[in-house]
């Protein structure tokens, strides 16, 4: 397979840190092996529920998260591992709540499509497509009001687009000049409609028309993403309200586990396969001497074995006990 | 009469009634291309094309909207809003306006539109999208509300809600979509609205449900007459709105009992309708409070023991029949 | 107090037939007398519930509905005794109806803020902000399918905007092609909160965003009003899909009968009050020796007469029996 | 203690609340330059400012959701929808995000909103603006539901709202506004949830309410003292969730004798709950079936006598009382 080298800045000299790059080789690949790890044990009955692989996409959530500092948010949709993991929650708690266990990151009630851990700023993990929009303008509100000046980076779909929430999660940000980047993951698909079925346009002209910067960038390719959403950062830092990013990307695998696929052609998937963002960041650094086979290999046995880890802790961690059933209804001010 | 499964029979219906009559068409989310999120709309868009077999964006309030229109424009839609938990999006355009428009309008217009959605929790898909929200729908007069339990019946309802000049909601339980029957392939076969099903004929308590909980029903009912020599009758309301109160009171006069069964909250939920009414309307003849089996009063969770623990069970069943006698 | 004339070409000669800019002169006056007079029957407590007048903004519905045939829909906010009576509804019956009366368009279910006719192409009334627009893109989608080339005109006021269903219904339309105008009546004002406090950017631009024609025109000229609408008119009925109006407007009186008022000042209704499309009209055609003084006096007396009629129609309607209160609830087959 | 009207009381509320607390703020539809549309937040946004009494877009889905994503960046705001009929554009952020939130993390997030709205009929308003759905709320796990009856309540319960961690459902019947009653100016005075309120002694019949039902049934039960001697004793639930049964089911042990009134359509609604849980935990001291007493099951007519034959009435009460001796 020949794999072009999408990576920005190709013939130039490295536009990050060696060690910087490395450690995005890394994320990536991690998530990928989770992903098709996690797809495994769907497979054999671990996981249950909806299962919606993020394989394909990886550039994405590890350039644009990478982008922010520790204290800003992060809030997806509900193909939301990778973007948990690249924001620092513990991908064993991860894979824990993939089983549905106590040591998942809600103890195994939130599931796939529910990851949360606010220690980190992982703010989840919604079901509902487009429902955490008008949420994130709510908290770019209370980092304004209470002068926190932390960002929200909101990740959704292509299809999220097609929701009434969209534009008033939109007008909203730009009349209250809030610190939040929309980043929309386009993978040309929402399930088995075709982007554009879904929308009479384009996704960054009607951002535009709100009257936010708006771009269209390569989400296949992990520094362009990193370095586009570093704009964004500096924007909102400065207090200089909303701003737009299409990530073009594609997923690898059906919507979900149960996606028969009847909807896109072989064609299409090797083509972006093509453009692999691990591969095309590997390849980028091996000519400019940044990593070598060796090295490569070790970092997949560490990848190999950090899954393997995940796993095994997830296979170790309790059942919930039914006892709990009823915790955590409502929160009463006596703290339960 | 053939066998099939309930997804199957609702695509036969889908099918007869498209052929049937050119003003019925379908839009919906992912009803095209992908086949159906529960492959109830497999292969119609090949056989009918993209007009009436139309693939719509994620947007519940603009296509019932959209829906609504289409029908006061002459047309006979159907659209699919893929679960009831994405139909509260619509919930406006659905008992604002498309229940309302008969009533407000003195009779000049009326909007004849199915709208389904599949329902339930059981498949571990957490807190929002496990809703079980039947009875939500069958507060607001105007519209009907459908949810069928076997292939026969799903069949017959959904050809019958295409011929109704009102909106239908038409509420299919995940659980239900792989249950097999034999049903009728007369394409004249209907199943009238408010016409409820006896089940199982029983003489000691009588066991009340719809959609999902029906089959528990019946298990319950099973496990009573083996375990406990109990005879319990079994009513499947099919509809909520129309409802046959009839068929149950006759039925509670007979048995002096009754258990309410639905996947629904019991705070708030539609069993408390069905128990007020059978005490309104059978006081004397109850020996026992009417009881209500239904979900715990938690959002869903994700795990599966839990999960299992906040549903009900037909060990519920048997557990509060018992607890009458 | 000097008028400015607004009218379109007012410099030219006249654009369109003495007969009709006489017509359009006699309808508005007409909507302006009934408006007024509903508002006294309020005040004197003939009228109930949620009564919203249309007194400033009478150029949009005689402009743009005269710009329909007979065949094609309206379909309107809340705000729409105009729109009815411009569309032939039977003013009698409207102010029937405002009344509760069983002579009114509903037989006094409905009111003010529901008006139909379908008969006439009335398609309401619709008291929900922005619910119609799915429902106009709806008739639009009948209309393409079943061939009949009908247009829906779609009627709203620029707080419509804000909402969800705005944007899934012009995405609808435009990705479905259906003959749909888009009219937004903008009067600066959504209840209390003006017009560029809820929304971030400019509404033609956000229209012109779904890849539909859209501009922007004086609602305070009928003239003007008319000929735009005409072009929409042209380019829906021609299968180009829909078409985007925003026309500036203006109402005089408060947002209903209980508003209070506070939100803006005098003497933006004395400007805009300067700019009143009846008297515009008025000085346009005494310009051009289409109308004189008695031929004034004569229409101003004929509108107060045939409003005294309405007035008179209605109170000698009956109230509605309390037997039919459960008329209509659902529509059986046999008729019911 | 002063005399006002409810939504003075609510006013001051409001009022004390934002001063009290640096975190609260208020937005919605209307309530800063127009002052509210009832008039409850008139003369806030001069006294807190633009940036506390934020008018906001009509969006009732978005800026619920921007309440939601206030409160999880440590803000307490309260979101006004102006009414209920609204709230049903809002209603998955409601049920789907602020209910569930806190159960969905395992605890780790709370969404400390208040959401006020106007509910009710008898304004002519017609169907789509007249809604009762306090039971529709009443139904999610997550929420709490309010619903007071006079302007000492409606303070307090306000006031409580704000010191919850969790999303408040704030349900203001219109026919209550203008209502005056004595009002503690204590800034401290909070009424406790699940509190339901005896707010009159009775033997002979307990009558259960809330919001603006309770005038009525005060009112039929002095008709009911009057012309037939018949004491009943009135409940005033004030909260629906949390519902205090306790006090309910004290009191018809008492009187052995219930009539529920509410606003709501009959079929479906709150009542039944109420009914059905009467039932189930005073079966043996049941004199007769409970009776509700609601509205018909009609989308809300325009025309004052039919509005008024579709809503309750003290007469209707009265009437059902009767049936039962
Ligand atoms: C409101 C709502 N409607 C429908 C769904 C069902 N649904 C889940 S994911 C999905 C497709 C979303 O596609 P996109 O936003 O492009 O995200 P992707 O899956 O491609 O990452 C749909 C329709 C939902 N979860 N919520
Ligand atoms: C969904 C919804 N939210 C809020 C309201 C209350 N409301 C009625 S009219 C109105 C203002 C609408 O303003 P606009 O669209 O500009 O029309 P105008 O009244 O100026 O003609 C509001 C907020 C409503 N009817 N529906
Ligand atoms: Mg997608
Ligand atoms: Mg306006």
């Amino acid at each position: 397979m020949t794999v072009e080298t999408a990576v920005t800045g190709a013939s130039g000299g490295p536009v990050l840190p060696a060690g910087q790059l490395e450690r995005f080789l890394y994320e990536m690949a991690f998530i990928r092996r989770f992903e098709e790890k996690a797809g495994e044990m769907y497979t054999r009955g671990k996981i249950r529920g909806f299962l919606h692989l993020y394989t394909g996409q990886e550039a994405c959530a590890v350039g644009a998260i990478h982008a922010l500092e520790e204290r800003d948010r992060v809030i997806a949709h509900y193909r939301d591992h990778g973007h948990a993991i690249a924001k620092g929650v513990d991908p064993k708690r991860v894979m824990a709540e993939l089983y549905g266990r106590v040591d998942g990151t809600s103890g195994g009630r939130g599931g796939s499509m529910h990851i949360y851990d606010t220690s980190k700023g992982m703010m989840g993990g919604y079901a509902i497509v487009t429902a955490h929009l008008p949420v994130a303008v709510g908290l770019g509100l209370a980092s304004a009001m209470k002068g926190e000046n932390f960002i929200t980076l909101c990740i959704f779909g292509d299809g999220s687009v097609g929701e009434g929430e969209f534009h008033e999660a939109l007008n909203l940000a730009v009349l209250w000049k809030v610190p939040v980047i929309f980043f929309c993951e386009n993978n040309l698909y929402g399930m088995g409609v075709s982007f554009a079925e879904s929308l009479s346009t384009e996704i960054p002209k009607l951002a535009a028309a709100y009257n936010m910067p708006a771009v269209s960038i390569d989400g296949m390719d992990v520094l362009e993403v990193h370095l586009e959403t570093k704009k964004a950062v500096e924007h909102c830092r400065a207090g200089k309200g909303p701003y737009f990013i299409e990530a073009m990307t594609y997923r690898y695998r059906g919507h979900s586990m149960s996606d028969p696929e009847l909807y896109r052609l072989k064609d299409e998937i090797e083509e972006y396969r093509r453009r692999d963002a691990i591969t095309s960041l590997r390849l980028y650094m091996e000519e400019r001497g940044l990593i070598d086979q060796g090295r490569w290999r070790e970092l997949e046995e560490r990848v190999e074995r950090d899954v393997e880890e995940c796993i095994a802790f997830a296979e170790a961690s309790p059942q919930p006990s039914i006892g709990t059933l009823f915790d955590h209804v409502t929160k009463e001010s006596n703290g339960g | 009469m053939a066998e099939m499964r309930m997804r199957d029979a609702l695509r036969e219906a889908l099918r007869e009634e498209l052929r049937r009559d050119p003003t019925v068409f379908l839009m919906g989310e992912d009803i095209g291309a992908y086949g159906g999120s529960y492959s109830v709309t497999k292969g119609l868009l090949e056989e009918f094309g993209p007009e009436r077999v139309r693939d719509t964006p994620i947007a519940e309030s603009g296509i019932i909207g959209a829906g609504i229109g289409a029908a006061l424009g002459g047309l006979r839609p159907m659209v699919e809003l893929m679960t009831i938990n994405f139909s509260l999006l619509a919930l406006d355009q659905i008992v604002n306006t498309a229940a309302k428009l008969h009533y407000m309008t003195n009779g000049q217009m009326h909007v004849p539109m199915v709208i389904r959605m599949a329902s339930g929790g059981g498949s571990q898909l957490a807190a929002t999208h496990s809703h079980s929200l039947e009875g939500l729908y069958a507060h607001f007069p105007g519209l009907k509300v459908v949810c069928p339990s076997n292939p026969a019946d799903a069949k017959g309802l959904l050809k019958r809600a295409f011929r109704d000049d009102n909106t239908v909601v038409f509420i299919e339980h995940t659980a239900n979509y792989g249950f097999k029957g034999e049903v009728p392939d007369d394409p004249d076969f209907l199943v009238e609205f408010g016409q409820a099903n006896v089940l199982r004929e029983g003489s000691d308590v009588t066991i009340v449900g719809y959609s999902g909980s029906v089959h528990q029903a019946m298990r319950a009912a099973a496990m009573l007459e083996e375990q406990d020599e109990i005879s319990a009758e079994v009513v499947d309301l099919r509809t909520l709105r129309p409802l046959d109160m009839d068929t149950v009171v006759r039925s509670v006069k007979k048995t002096n009992r009754a258990v309410i069964v639905e996947d629904a909250w019991k705070f708030g939920g539609f069993g408390g309708e069905l128990s007020a009414q059978i005490m309104e309307r059978a006081f004397d003849w109850l020996d026992a409070p009417v009881a209500r089996v239904c979900s715990k009063d938690v959002p869903m969770p994700y795990n599966r023991d839990l999960e299992f623990a906040a549903l009900p069970s037909e060990e519920d069943i048997v557990e509060a029949v018992l607890a009458m006698f």
